[in-house]
């Protein structure tokens, strides 16, 4: 029946190249092909997938791996079933003449952090660093980011959160320069958290139909991912169509296509346990209020890539 | 005033009436006893407080006797109101600000359940009774005090009552237009032999008007004096200038006087 | 004439003040770029500019004056700036199109008047309960007074999520959002209407032997109608502001609220700029309607 | 099912309890007229708990309410905190200053025409303005602590209290004004002696108004950016973190601060207002 | 109705006063002449509408005269009213409810910048004229309508104002209390030997208290009759009974009538 070849995905955010591989594989017929009816649902700053997913209004949702596994030790059962994200596009961007040169140098300076579940990376990197975050000269005060760069244009903040892909450009576009500033990578600082992967509910997944639902879902969706990171340009311009809100330009979405080009690239959509590892050491360490506070069990599976890669 | 069942349209025995309020109760009628019969025009007058307004309301089964007996046509009050043995006039217009004149006199025929044609007839009929007939189209603030208060007189005998009860339908009005409004009354009484019980501040008012004046004192409200008026029926203007009228007041204000003593 | 003349007065003196203000809020900004662009500014280095006062900065640097009023991304646009992508984003665009401020006013506008007829219906049905139930009103009305201290954009996201569990999607979540601001004004102005009719007029009914449904039609509700058009103002007003709330989480990012919520995302702070005056013009024109409304019913009703 | 159905029974039975109550002899006393919406209240907990197991509703959508007393008791560090930067720096600090300009305005309002003609209507207009797009500005320009949220609530508060006032120094009757015309009374004994006092009860309304917006106000402006802590920073990372029973604990400190503030103001308005119809017996 | 400055208090010539209204100007007053010398009690009687107020109010200052002259005390209405020469009572007390009654009194010396000794004095001495002395620290609510009309008088009589001008005192009160606080008020005059200008509807009231009595008349208001009362300084209340009483009043019904009888 219908429902049976119905999946309703929820993203993370608003429309934009970040989510490119599903719109591409929904407008070039890819999950079509595999006998799917996708629903796409798009996100933003107040949507916590994962809440949606508990509701039943989506049947698999989008995260970044902290805020799933804290959902998890809440109580809400979800697992990986694919990880299209190879590396992670998170970074701190300063102010160059701040003086900032090496993590350290965060003491006394104010830092704009995104929350929402993922504000744990930075806690632990801070933690590893032996950086307090409650302000004070030996400390960084911490800012609970908004939505935008302008805490760093206006020098609210010393340092705020981008991902390469999309807050850095817009910090380039208000006209400053790459000499200004000093950015830190969280996949070089070693403190990188796997991004964007796919969630589905443990319960559905003991359904063999559910399984096999979702086995051609990632097929298809990593179709349209790789199709997207060949064709960047006509991947933005399918992501442009697709956007309700009208605010998105071509050339920021095309940009952000070949940024996000680059963290999907490395991967075929099968987990790589080494990188779940290093995720789940990271959050571990996350400072005095961990996100985790145990070795979680069962969050992932790689039946799923397992089946559809076949 | 040996009750007689034949005649008396309204009695009242030993009615006793003690409001509970916060904080202490207030005794408004002590052992009233009063019959009204048919045709009779009756005032009450007394200073504020003195249970006029009670009294009245008794009559209308609007409140209920802590004490006594009170029939109003052979039955209860409560009875009688339900029958719409009364029509009933405030002090105030208290017209329906969103109905027209003839909206407002219909309403208690459409509560009623008079039909259409009999509605539109009897508000015709009591406009001209109160000498309205233009005005019916208009809505309340289009006319002056007097106007509406003649409504709202038409309005209380738009429907088959026998008995009009005025709570000080004209205390808001000025000398001149009440003067008039009182011969009107007077007029329509002789016309149509309802019963009245009217109250009122007046001593002149109540001379004028009644065949019987019934003087009230306060704390506890309880009735003074009764005072059977010899004038006629007929009553001009000027009979208030006359030896018999002067008397009649002076003796009503005597007695007003005496019961305010009492404090 | 009489009435126009203080208002534009007004509205001239909040614009001069506006321009006045330009050149203080973005001058940091506006510096700063234009250092980056070759031009001699003082102090010479960003992080003393933002410590020093926007004022001396301005005398200082009076050439960059101009600029501020051409910023991209001003920390205060200057009116005019508001004006052109208004005008670019009403007249300019297709009603259809996703950029257009006027498809995206109508989403909203949609959720509002759905939700303030909901809201609307709620409240006069649970204001005649509380009108005939003692009961209810003793147990309810504390409540409903503390239900409005309750933040509506913390619960705004939970409301959808459970709606769409139920498989509630789409306009109606959002207009129940909107329904739940506009409620309570009317509830409080309809419960007032509802008991305006004084004693004497109560008695009145009872001197006919009314029954409750006849004193309802006849003598309540035509009471209540001046206090039911007065919370109608004011609850049209707030659907509004809660249709633009539900629009945060309701995802799509489609609407007013969307324009709003997309425009801080990306730093566009005209767009923001451009959506408030438009909502704030919607907003107006809805109070007006009712006004207008107001005026007609109450005039039919003879009062006035 | 059984509990569900016994959240059915429950219901059914406090509404005709409270009924009986509400009409009984002593339904006007001061116990009765707090036990009614007492029992009101404590039943929908009771039902709300029962359909939250019965149901099976997942924690993260709706906890119980003995969940989210729980965590209100286990957090009070945490909650406090949180009250403190929100309420008392956020919402008081601005409640007190959109109060104050607000009222000072409305004199000068008062005393020129002009300005009232003027400024009354592009008040109500930018009273329109929601919270949502003014809040993102404001904690631009004043920065991510109390102040922008002081800030907000300002902007809340000040148009609700304003027009209030401004109603509250016509509310005198012409006699009341003629009178002080017959003393040869000047503008300032006018004021302080007639208006001012005749306007209290407005002025309080106002006051009561601002209460619920200014909590609301603060509470909602640190979804835009905050510090890490205070009550709408709670909520909102709390959400993401599927923490709901500490959201909802954050809303009955909400719920409960903003009715304590509406109290205090109402209280104080008793007082200052003891001559007012309203408040005698 | 020789004009004579030396003697005459209140002095109006060819007094004109038309309101300009939304729709038509209404001319309130036409040509109205009066002197009131020291020491008069003068009532104006009249329908409502007829200028009464108006009239009064000019005097006042608080209204403008659009034709005529008027002086009060030598000077013009509004030059009087900043040297505070006169006491005005409205027809509801009008006390401030937020002040006690002794505060209430206290009201008009503290905008005249009186000491707070003579203040406290002041206050004493007229809540004793006005028989109030236990009801200096009550509010006006816990007091009766009469009680607070008393006040009100009080309070115009407060601070050394030669002229005492009253808009119907007692319009709102019950028939027996305001006998009662007309006995007080002429008691009050033949005290202080105030100048006195009484608006009021009722005739009685009128002649009872008045050495002269002004009929006034609508559409222009206009003055009809000055009835200079033969009656005695010495009035108790039964002088309303005696025949001259009677005739006074019969003039002056006679003179409102003719007046209601233009329209
Ligand atoms: N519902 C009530 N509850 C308590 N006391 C009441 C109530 N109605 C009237 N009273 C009191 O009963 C007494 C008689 O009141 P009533 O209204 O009958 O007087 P009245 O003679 O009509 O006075 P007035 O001339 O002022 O209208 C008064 O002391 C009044 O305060
Ligand atoms: N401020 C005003 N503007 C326009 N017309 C007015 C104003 N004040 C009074 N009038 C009109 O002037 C006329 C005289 O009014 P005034 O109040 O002096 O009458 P009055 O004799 O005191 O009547 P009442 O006995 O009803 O108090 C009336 O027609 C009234 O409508
Ligand atoms: C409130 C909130 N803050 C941050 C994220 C994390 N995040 C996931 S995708 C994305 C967009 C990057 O351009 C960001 C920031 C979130 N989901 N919600
Ligand atoms: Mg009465
Ligand atoms: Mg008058």
């Amino acid at each position: 029946d219908g429902h049976a070849n119905s999946v309703k995905l929820q993203l993370q955010w608003v429309t934009q190249a970040q989510f490119a591989g599903y719109y591409v594989a929904k407008d070039k017929g890819f999950y079509e092909e595999e006998g799917l009816d996708v629903t796409v649902l798009s996100g933003g700053p107040d949507i916590a997938p994962p809440q949606v997913l508990a509701g039943g209004g989506a049947d698999v949702m989008l995260n970044w791996m902290p805020s799933a596994l804290a959902a998890r030790e809440k109580g809400l059962p979800v697992v990986n079933i694919a990880q299209p994200f190879k590396t992670s596009g998170l970074m701190l961007t300063c102010w160059k003449d701040t003086g900032i040169k090496t993590p350290q140098d965060f003491k006394g300076k104010t830092i704009g952090v995104w929350f929402f579940g993922n504000e744990y990376p930075f806690l632990s990197w801070m933690s590893q660093e032996g950086i307090s975050t409650d302000g004070g000269p030996d400390g960084v005060t911490v800012l609970k980011q908004g939505f935008n760069v302008d805490p760093l244009l206006q020098r609210q903040a010393d340092c705020i959160s981008t991902m390469t892909y999309n807050e850095y450009g817009q910090v380039l576009d208000a006209g400053v320069s790459e000499d200004e500033l000093v950015t830190f990578k969280y996949e070089d600082q070693g403190v990188a958290t796997l991004e964007d992967g796919i969630y589905a509910l443990e319960d559905n997944l003991k359904d063999p139909a559910f399984k096999d639902k979702m086995v051609r879902f990632v097929r298809a969706s990593m179709k349209g991912w790789k199709y997207a990171e060949a064709n960047p340009d006509e991947a933005a311009e399918i992501v442009l169509e697709n956007d309700e809100s009208g605010a998105q330009t071509e050339a920021h979405q095309k940009r952000m296509m070949g940024e996000i080009a680059k963290l999907t690239a490395g991967s075929n959509g099968a987990l790589d346990e080494a990188d779940y590892q290093r995720t789940v050491a990271t959050l571990l360490a996350g400072g005095s209020d961990p996100v985790i506070s145990k070795e979680p069990v069962g969050a992932w599976t790689s039946e799923i890539t397992d089946a559809a890669l076949k | 005033m040996v009750p007689n069942a034949n005649s008396s349209v309204i009695s009242a025995k030993a009615l006793d009436l003690t409001f509970q309020t916060a904080d202490a109760p207030v005794h408004a009628l002590k052992d009233v006893s009063l019959d009204i019969a048919q045709g009779d025009f009756v005032s009450f007058i007394g200073p504020s407080g003195c249970g006029k307004t009670t009294f009245l309301r008794c009559i209308a089964g609007l409140e209920t006797p802590t004490g006594g007996t009170l029939t109003v046509n052979g039955m209860t009050a409560d009875e009688a109101r339900r029958a719409r043995a009364y029509g009933y006039v405030f002090q105030a217009a208290g017209l329906y600000p969103w109905r027209t004149i003839a909206g407002n006199i219909k309403l208690p025929l459409e509560i009623m359940g008079y039909s259409k044609a009999d509605q539109n007839d009897r508000v015709a009929r009591v406009l001209d009774l109160v000498e309205l007939s233009d005005f019916g189209a208009k809505f309340p603030w289009q006319l002056s005090g007097g106007m509406q208060q003649r409504a709202s007189i038409a309005r209380a005998l738009a429907f088959d009552a026998d008995i009009l009860l005025m709570d000080e339908p004209f205390g808001a009005l000025d000398e001149i237009v009440r003067d008039h409004l009182n011969e009107q009354l007077l007029a329509l009484w002789t016309r149509t032999n309802k019963t009245i019980a009217f109250v009122t501040h007046s001593i002149p008012e109540a001379v004028y008007l009644s065949t019987k004046i019934v003087v009230m004192s306060p704390r506890p409200g309880r009735i003074t004096d009764v005072i059977d008026s010899p004038l006629p029926k007929e009553r001009p203007l000027d009979i208030r200038d006359t030896p018999e009228f002067i008397e009649i007041a002076h003796r009503v204000r005597e007695g007003l006087r005496a019961g305010h003593e009492d404090d | 004439m009489r009435k126009i003349f203080p208002v534009l007065t007004v509205v001239a003196a909040i614009f001069a003040f506006w321009y006045a203000a330009v050149p203080f809020m973005n001058v940091k900004e506006t510096l700063t770029g234009l250092e980056r662009a070759g031009a001699v500014v003082v102090p010479d280095n960003p992080i003393e500019r933002r410590d020093a006062s926007s004022f001396g900065l301005v005398l200082n640097n009076s050439f960059a004056i101009p600029a501020t009023y051409a910023q991209e991304r001003p920390r205060l646009p200057a009116p005019h700036q508001v004006a052109q992508d208004l005008w670019k984003t009403t007249v300019m665009k297709k009603v259809t199109s996703k950029r257009s401020l006027v498809y995206h006013g109508w989403i909203t506008l949609s959720a509002t008047l759905l939700g303030f007829a909901i809201g609307t219906g709620a409240g006069i049905i649970l204001a005649v309960g509380i009108v005939h139930s003692r009961a209810m009103d003793m147990s309810v009305m504390p409540w409903a007074i503390a239900s409005q201290t309750i933040p509506i954009l913390a619960i705004a996201p939970m409301i959808i999520v459970v709606l769409n569990s139920i498989g509630i999607q789409g306009l109606v979540p959002k207009a129940i959002i909107s329904a739940y601001l506009s409620f309570f004004p009317v509830v409080v102005g309809m419960v007032k209407g509802l008991r305006a009719p004084d004693a004497m007029q109560m008695d009145l009914l009872k001197t006919y032997n009314a029954s409750d449904n006849q004193g309802f039609w006849k003598l309540r509700l035509p009471a209540s109608m001046p206090y039911l058009f007065a919370s109608l103002k004011i609850g049209v007003a707030a659907a509004l502001v809660g249709a633009i709330v539900a629009e945060l989480p309701a995802g799509g990012a489609r609407g007013l609220g969307g324009r709003m919520l997309t425009g801080s995302y990306y730093g566009q702070m005209v767009q923001i700029w451009s959506a408030l005056v438009f909502a704030a013009v919607l907003a107006a024109s809805l109070v007006l309607l009712i006004g207008l409304a107001q005026r007609r019913a109450l005039k039919r009703m003879g009062l006035t | 099912m059984t509990l569900v159905i016994l959240a059915f029974v429950i219901w059914v039975a406090m509404w005709a309890l409270n009924t009986r109550l509400a009409n009984g002899p002593r339904a006007n006393s001061r116990p009765i007229q707090l036990l009614v919406p007492a029992i009101f209240g404590l039943t929908i907990l009771v039902v709300w708990e029962l359909l939250v197991h019965g149901l099976n509703v997942p924690l993260v959508i709706l906890p119980a309410p003995s969940h989210v007393v729980a965590t209100f008791f286990n957090e009070i560090p945490t909650l406090w905190l949180d009250f403190q930067q929100t309420f008392i720096k956020g919402a008081l600090s601005g409640y007190v200053i959109g109060c104050g300009a607000a009222f000072a305005t409305a004199i000068l309002v008062d005393r020129y025409d002009f300005l009232k003609r003027g400024l009354l209507p592009v008040g109500n207009f930018v009273a329109a303005l929601p919270i949502v797009g003014t809040a993102p500005i404001l904690v631009m320009w004043f920065g991510f602590d109390w102040q922008s949220k002081a800030a907000v609530v300002v902007v809340m508060v000040f148009f609700p209290m304003l027009v209030n006032t401004v109603a509250g120094l016509q509310e005198t009757t012409s006699m009341q004004r003629d009178l002080m015309r017959t003393y040869g009374a000047g503008y300032w004994p006018s004021l302080t002696k007639l208006r001012l006092p005749a306007a209290m009860p407005f002025i309080f309304n106002g006051l009561k108004i601002s209460t619920t917006l200014a909590l609301i106000g603060a509470i909602v402006a640190e979804f835009f950016g905050s510090p890490t802590m205070g009550m709408g920073f709670r909520i909102s990372t709390s959400v993401g973190q599927l923490a709901l029973d500490m959201v909802w604990a954050e809303i009955v400190v909400a719920a409960l601060a903003g009715s304590a503030f509406y109290g205090v103001v109402a209280m104080t308005e008793k007082t200052v207002t003891f001559w007012h119809p309203s408040q005698r017996k």
